[in-house]
């Protein structure tokens, strides 16, 4: 069996979500801003129909790409996020009361995505302390300060995007397009994996790979737009 | 004359020392990377996952699978290690980063802060706002003393959604410095932007505060 | 006849499956390894922090960094990923292991497990089988029937002080082989080692089991 | 100023200690069993003479090397670890009344370093509910499963062994060697790390950096006798 095939590696993104997509189900989704997003994965989950969903994703991508796509399509019923602000048709929906949405303070998302993962169905974290963020939640004091309950986060799927993968799994990453990708793979009953990408088994470092293959239910090489939302240069100064 | 936004940042930049993490929030506070003092070593955090960020790309460095929290395109440094979002909160929230620098809509006598919701306007998120100001050991505000009606943003009590319960301890807005006791128990107003008066500040602020300035 | 440690180990191969993560605790589970069953993709965990275990090391090959969680020396495979013994153990406990094959001392017919500490004797302590019993999907126990005073290790109830509580899915001893049903109300005695009577394993089990033997 | 020096590099091991031990102090020690653990840290600690420690460890070490060496000298008045079986010196003094044991399970152990290091004071898990484990600690259900609420662990002082690591305290370890001292270098007030090798600024990759260096505060590069608790080897079959 070549090293870069295995029954996790899938041809394409369409084909990695065969049988995985239902009206109402929950998906994480990666990435920060439009960093380190699964771009194929999103527009296949848009493409497949399923609606209803309830979509864990720091941001909400913006108008017509990312998670964008999706709310034009009018398939995400729910959004749990940190910051939405870069969308106006979410704001439109939002604002119309035709999406409902959860704010998590970004930290605490992170580490719900990471209790969720890791069998913790709930942590205290002085993060919201005192603010709407803790309304209607347990409040525990340790050693003298108080901390807010919060509950792990899991997911029907989760679709993540890492720069290089294996056939068993294994992903790496490529600096900030990491972000919540990681968390994501361990907190999905199936994570689904594109990679820019696919190498040969062990041609990882096996003391660098930052997802274990366990985690990886499936995978596909795809190709990347990587949209830039804030290009920012400086000048070369003359010398 | 009350400080400019660069020099906003300038005065912040003081709060600096040598082996400092720290977190700058978006907009004036960004422009405190430009005042490092010559020969201090100071590493800044990125919470989207990276420790020792650089400077902005040069047009042809640009690379977008490397972005601040801002989500601008940046450069990493010799020193440079990104990590996961759970982690990178792992260390805010465990007290790890030394300073943040934020700004902020309003701010009150006990250290409470609100920077991320205005209620009928549309509400972005507060993104990691909430987790700098509860994890971080210092937490400095920098902002305008007056909102764009010219009403006082230094406050017996914020009217706004807090972000965070007495957790501030230095504000720097353009026209002076005030450090939130550590018990949060007032304000001491203890540095004016050159020309400012003490009556200026009195006519211009909610809070109360006593007076103690520096040198 | 009963069956050998080595069949013991071979009978309990037979829980494996295509694509499993297993993690194999000390002692006869160590042994499943050696009949992984021909073309099957089985991925050996150790909680120390190693996914892809491989075999023992000819003896250059030796390296005081590879060890497994019964601290010997081992090798890596081409698949093989290290990490943090919490990111060991936030895999256990998340419930991503498919499989634990482990030893008890005692297990108990709804499903409890006793497997680290006897009362009045020096406790080394309970390493990762607490994790391990509470976390992994599907637990196994391979055990001798008896202990060595010749008392049945399969109980109404453990009296040893307990690793984990209505855990166990199935139970193999030299004698035969129980499933623990679902709801923890019982045992179901399913197949026989060669030669072992109905009556024999009835002489030697404390537990009350129901009798429902495959094929 | 050259890149393999800085105010985190010490000379050696009797220094990077220096005014930072004390009596009664609780110190982290990273490793798993033999393999991993800071041995010329613990000797200079034994060497500082500090007593009355409350030391957290995965394992005690042997008679005379490792933590064996603290208890040879009766300085570990208590400890926290979850398996400890390897030590005649610890169960004699365990068994005579001089040595307080409290044992965690594996993963609780781990994850309360981790959640130590982590601002997170409690967290539930299920591991540990219905055995002595649990006694007098809060249970709470989540989703008609009971869970164990367990604490955040922090220390005075972490040491831990890395392979190797930069003037600024990135550090990265070297397969199973990593176990429990990337947590542990998050949950003390200082970390101190030995490593084999002090390598430029720059020269590691920052997409692979498992410890970075916000959380090391004194960095020394030490010679290791790596000893071997059980070396298990087949033989070459004959082909």
């Amino acid at each position: 069996m070549p090293t870069t095939t295995s029954p996790k590696v899938f041809p394409d993104a369409k084909t990695a979500l065969e049988g995985l997509t239902f009206d109402g189900m929950t998906v994480m989704s990666g990435g920060f801003g439009l960093c380190g997003i699964p771009e194929n994965l999103i527009a296949a989950l848009r493409d497949s129909g399923a609606s209803g969903l309830t979509v864990i994703s720091n941001n909400a991508g913006v108008d017509g790409f990312g998670l964008g796509q999706l709310l034009t399509t009018r398939q995400i019923r729910r959004m749990i996020s940190s910051y939405v602000g870069e969308n106006k048709e979410f704001e439109r929906q939002y604002l119309a009361g035709e999406l409902e949405l959860e704010f998590n303070p970004q930290g605490t998302l992170a580490e719900r995505i990471r209790a969720g993962g890791a069998g913790i169905p709930g942590f205290y974290t002085a993060t919201g302390v005192g603010t709407i963020v803790a309304d209607g939640k347990e409040i525990k004091e340790f050693n003298g300060r108080q901390y807010v309950l919060e509950t792990g986060l899991v997911a029907d799927l989760s679709i993540i995007k890492a720069w290089k993968g294996d056939a068993r799994g294994n992903l790496v990453f490529r600096k900030t397009a990491r972000n919540f990708n990681p968390m994501m793979a361990t907190a999905g009953k199936v994570c689904v994996a594109e990679v820019e990408e696919i190498v040969p088994v062990g041609s990882l470092d096996p003391d660098n790979i930052h997802t274990p293959g366990i985690y990886v239910d499936r995978i596909v090489q795809a190709t990347f737009e990587k949209r830039i939302e804030q290009r920012t240069v400086r000048t070369k100064e003359s010398i | 004359m009350p400080w400019t936004r660069d020099q906003l940042a300038e005065r912040a930049s003081k709060e600096l020392q040598d082996g400092y993490y720290v977190n700058l929030g978006i907009g004036i506070p960004t422009l405190v990377a430009n005042h490092i003092p010559e020969g201090m070593t100071v590493t800044f955090q990125s919470e989207n996952g990276m420790l020792g960020m650089g400077p902005f790309p040069y047009d042809d460095e640009v690379d977008p699978d490397l972005i601040n929290a801002g989500k601008q395109t940046i450069t990493e440094l010799d020193e440079t290690a990104y990590f996961s979002s759970s982690d990178s909160f792992a260390m805010i929230r465990g007290g790890h980063i030394n300073l943040t620098i934020l700004g902020a809509m309003e701010v009150a006598e006990n250290g409470d802060i609100a920077n991320w919701m205005i209620p009928g306007k549309l509400v972005k998120g507060m993104g990691g706002a909430m987790d700098l100001v509860a994890g971080v050991k210092k937490v400095v505000v920098v902002m305008e003393h007056a909102n764009k009606h010219g009403e006082s943003k230094v406050l017996k009590a914020c009217t706004l959604p807090l972000t965070g319960t007495r957790v501030v301890n230095l504000i720097i807005t353009n026209l002076g410095v005030f450090e939130v006791k550590p018990d949060g128990s007032g304000l001491v107003l203890v540095e004016l932007a050159p020309e400012v008066t003490l009556e200026e500040i009195a006519s211009k602020t909610e809070a109360a505060y006593e007076v103690a300035l520096h040198g």
